[in-house]
């Protein structure tokens, strides 16, 4: 067109498009991170009760 | 049955995420000196600025005069007095006018300030130094001065005989006892196990930020358990 | 997967489908503007992101405020005011380099000392140093309340930069650049292009917002499970209370526990 | 709350009168940059006299950044802040007082480079009581903010550079304000009717008030 609303439509494109990946990569760690914690948790309670 | 001045119940102190204070349970009551042992980094010096209101617990509870810590900090902070490890010193100020400072900030009146240098054993010489230029000793001498000037119910000592000759730790030892004679409640945290033991009523074990233990001492047997 | 959790991905859908929307009608299916050509096709981005940086401070004000209100006083809402300012700064700096974009060709600058584009970068400052804020290390209460009242600040400013760079202008440059001529028509299917810009990009806001959190409430969460190992580390490490193991040497202690 | 605010004015002022911290630094600092504005601009026109408010409040703002760092590492030395909180000092006491101490040493700096601007630039100051006015909203504004932002920052490490990064973009309208107040004075001739002078009373007002409100929670937190 002329250049200038490209530019517009991609520097927008790319500030969210960038967001949403660190985002959801953060989400992602930290999700599993969280899902290893709350086994490990329930793992030492039961082994606590046991003994 | 004396009266409970101070109790820490499954306290936990967070510095950052690390747990200065891992596990503490604690009390005071009135008219007693309790005497803090452990090694460097036990969760000490944190049980007494957790006394002081300087640092927030971040589990378990806290009560300081029956009030709780979390609530209200500025209440029970008229009742204390804090030699901390820092000196809370201006350094630009001379040891006279960071005096009269305190004074005025603990709205007492000027004539207590004499009796009180006289009795910390600065001559009129350091009282016109600048803070800056004291010995370790002289400032230690200063914060104590500070920290029992508003005669506190409850006193709060880190480390009192560090960077003392003989006689001022002999000064500080008569001073606690003092204290406790006239009511108030006296912890201390010191690394001079001998004259703190010889004075304490009782004894907390410190270890890695837990309290292990309490030993009751010398006169006061038995006070510890209710 | 959970009632909410499908709604997030709904909105987050919704989202994605109204932007990618906004753009084909916005690029391809409606014309170009009399005045201003094709460069009117920013008018379908630009302020719809204007206004979201604008509405993501909103909320983090009030979030701010009501961390601050002792009644209502949560964690929870120091998250939301970080979420949403962190997004909010995104939409910002988005806001200011259409903005430039657009401006170039239409004023033949980069920038200019406009009213609304001045308090848009000052704003941006400001959040920028509610971020930094927000980074100082503490307990969590220290942080939201630090956190709180620079939000409480930021607030309070944004209206009087806004009204001091007004007066700058208009008692100092006579009328502004932004010439009305220039100003597009806006109709018919343009309006409808608007319209779904502003929606999609606002459930982009509260998609994000709502992603922001979770990875807010998650760290807080591992946060507390590494403080938890390390008080156990802690006591456990040679012969702490908790540990179960035999007593001290000091056979004259009694038990931490007895206390009680 | 005024005992408190009183006592540590008191306090600060000594402290500096003791130091002379920014006696030292900044009085050289104000005259040298006048001295380089000077080179730089050249003084053949009439340009340094129409930029002079605008380098006055600059300076004046660079330099009440420093006395607000000042102000600050005053309290974090011996840990002097906690020492101010076991006294039971009333934190809106201590916000007030750091920030009237903060205030009359911006004040000396202020009236340096008002001396400075006249000898140096050759500006004729009109409308005394407006500069006066607004110099002295200008001031609380700046100081409230500064003080505010300052007690905030004060854990972390990065607090020099932090700082002014903080308190510039929300002071922006009060260098504005007291920029176009000084100009109106100087080369319009207007009175304390000045629109700009009203804005300064506004925000300085607020920022007062927040700061007394919530210094509170800063402090403790």
């Amino acid at each position: 067109m002329n250049g200038y609303v490209e530019g517009g439509y991609l520097v927008v494109t790319g500030g969210i498009g960038g967001y949403a990946a660190w985002l959801g990569t953060r989400a992602k760690k930290l999700r599993r991170a969280v899902v290893v914690v709350r086994d490990e948790t329930s793992v030492q309670r039961r082994s606590q009760d046991k003994s | 049955m004396a009266k409970k001045v101070a109790e820490v119940r499954d306290g936990v102190v967070l510095i950052g995420r690390f747990p200065a204070i891992a596990n503490c349970n604690f009390d005071a009551y009135e008219g007693e000196v309790v005497y803090l042992s452990g090694p460097n980094g036990s969760g000490k010096t944190t049980l007494l600025r957790l006394l002081a209101g300087l640092v927030p617990l971040a589990r378990g509870t806290a009560t300081v005069f029956g009030l709780d810590l979390a609530q209200n900090r500025r209440a029970i902070r008229d009742g204390i007095g804090f030699c901390a490890h820092q000196s809370h010193l201006y350094d630009d100020l001379t040891v006279l006018e960071n005096l009269h400072f305190a004074a005025s900030a603990l709205r007492l009146p000027k004539p207590t300030i004499d009796s009180l240098l006289d009795e910390f054993a600065l001559p009129n010489r350091v009282r016109k130094l600048p803070a800056q230029k004291l010995s370790a000793g002289q400032r230690k001498r200063v914060s104590l001065a500070i920290a029992v000037m508003k005669s506190p119910h409850l006193l709060l000592l880190d480390e009192p005989h560090s960077s003392l000759d003989d006689d001022g730790k002999d000064m500080v030892d008569r001073l606690m006892r003092r204290y406790a004679e006239a009511g108030t409640t006296v912890v201390v945290a010191s690394h001079e196990t001998k004259r703190s033991a010889a004075i304490a009523d009782r004894i907390y074990r410190f270890d890695k930020g837990a309290t292990l233990g309490m030993q009751s001492s010398g006169q006061a047997e038995g006070l510890g358990d209710e | 997967m959970n009632r909410s959790g499908v709604l997030v991905r709904l909105i987050g859908l919704l989202a994605i489908i109204g932007i990618v929307g906004t753009y084909w009608m916005g690029l391809v299916v409606t014309p170009p503007d009399v005045f201003q050509g094709n460069l009117v096709r920013l008018v379908y981005l630009h302020p719809p992101v204007a206004w979201v940086a604008y509405l993501a401070y909103g909320v983090t004000s009030l979030a701010s405020i009501a961390f601050l209100w002792k009644r209502t006083r949560n964690l929870k809402w120091d998250r939301l005011a970080a979420s949403s300012a962190e997004v909010g700064v995104l939409f910002t700096g988005l806001t200011l380099v259409t903005g430039s974009i657009w401006g170039r060709p239409t004023w033949g600058v980069w920038w200019t000392w406009d009213a609304r584009l001045t308090t848009t970068a000052l704003l941006f400052l400001l959040y920028l140093g509610y971020l930094a804020i927000r980074r100082i290390p503490g307990d969590r209460y220290k942080v939201g309340t630090r956190s709180a009242v620079a939000g409480l600040v930021a607030f309070i400013d944004v209206p009087i930069v806004h009204q001091s760079v007004v007066w700058w202008k208009t008692l100092h440059q006579g009328a502004t650049v932004l010439n009305p001529s220039l100003s597009p028509k806006i109709h018919g299917e343009m309006a409808w292009t608007l319209l779904l810009g502003f929606v999609s990009f606002t459930l982009l806001y509260v998609w994000f917002t709502i992603k922001r959190y979770q990875v807010a409430s998650m760290t807080d969460e591992l946060e507390d499970v590494e403080v938890d190992r390390m008080i156990r580390e802690r006591l456990e490490s040679d012969g702490g209370v908790l540990s179960g193991g035999a007593p001290r040497a000091e056979s004259n202690f009694v038990d931490g526990g007895s206390l009680k | 709350m005024f005992h408190d605010a009183m006592i540590v004015a008191l306090k600060d002022v000594r402290i500096e009168l003791r130091s002379k911290v920014l006696l030292n630094q900044l009085l050289p600092f104000v005259l040298v940059v006048l001295i380089l504005f000077g080179f730089a601009i050249g003084t053949a026109n009439q340009t340094l006299v129409q930029v002079s408010p605008g380098i006055f409040w600059v300076v004046a703002f660079f330099a009440a950044i420093l006395a607000v760092e000042r102000s600050l590492s005053v309290e974090s030395d011996n840990h002097a802040k906690e020492g101010l909180m076991v006294y039971g000092l009333e934190p809106a006491g201590v916000f007030l007082g750091k920030l009237i101490a903060v205030m009359v040493e911006c004040f000396a700096v202020e009236v340096v480079l008002g001396l400075g601007v006249v000898v140096l630039y050759g500006v004729k100051l009109h409308g005394v009581m407006l500069l006066i006015l607004a110099s002295l909203f200008a001031t609380l504004g700046l100081a409230s903010v500064g003080v505010l932002f300052g007690a905030l920052s004060a854990a972390t490490k990065v607090r020099e550079t932090l700082l002014p990064l903080l308190v510039l973009p929300a002071t922006a309208p009060v260098l504005l304000a007291a920029t176009k107040a000084w100009e109106d004075g100087i080369v319009n001739h207007s009175g304390i009717g000045d629109p700009w002078l009203g804005l300064l009373v506004v925000f300085g007002l607020v920022f007062l008030a927040i700061g007394l409100v919530s210094f509170e929670s800063v402090l403790e937190d």
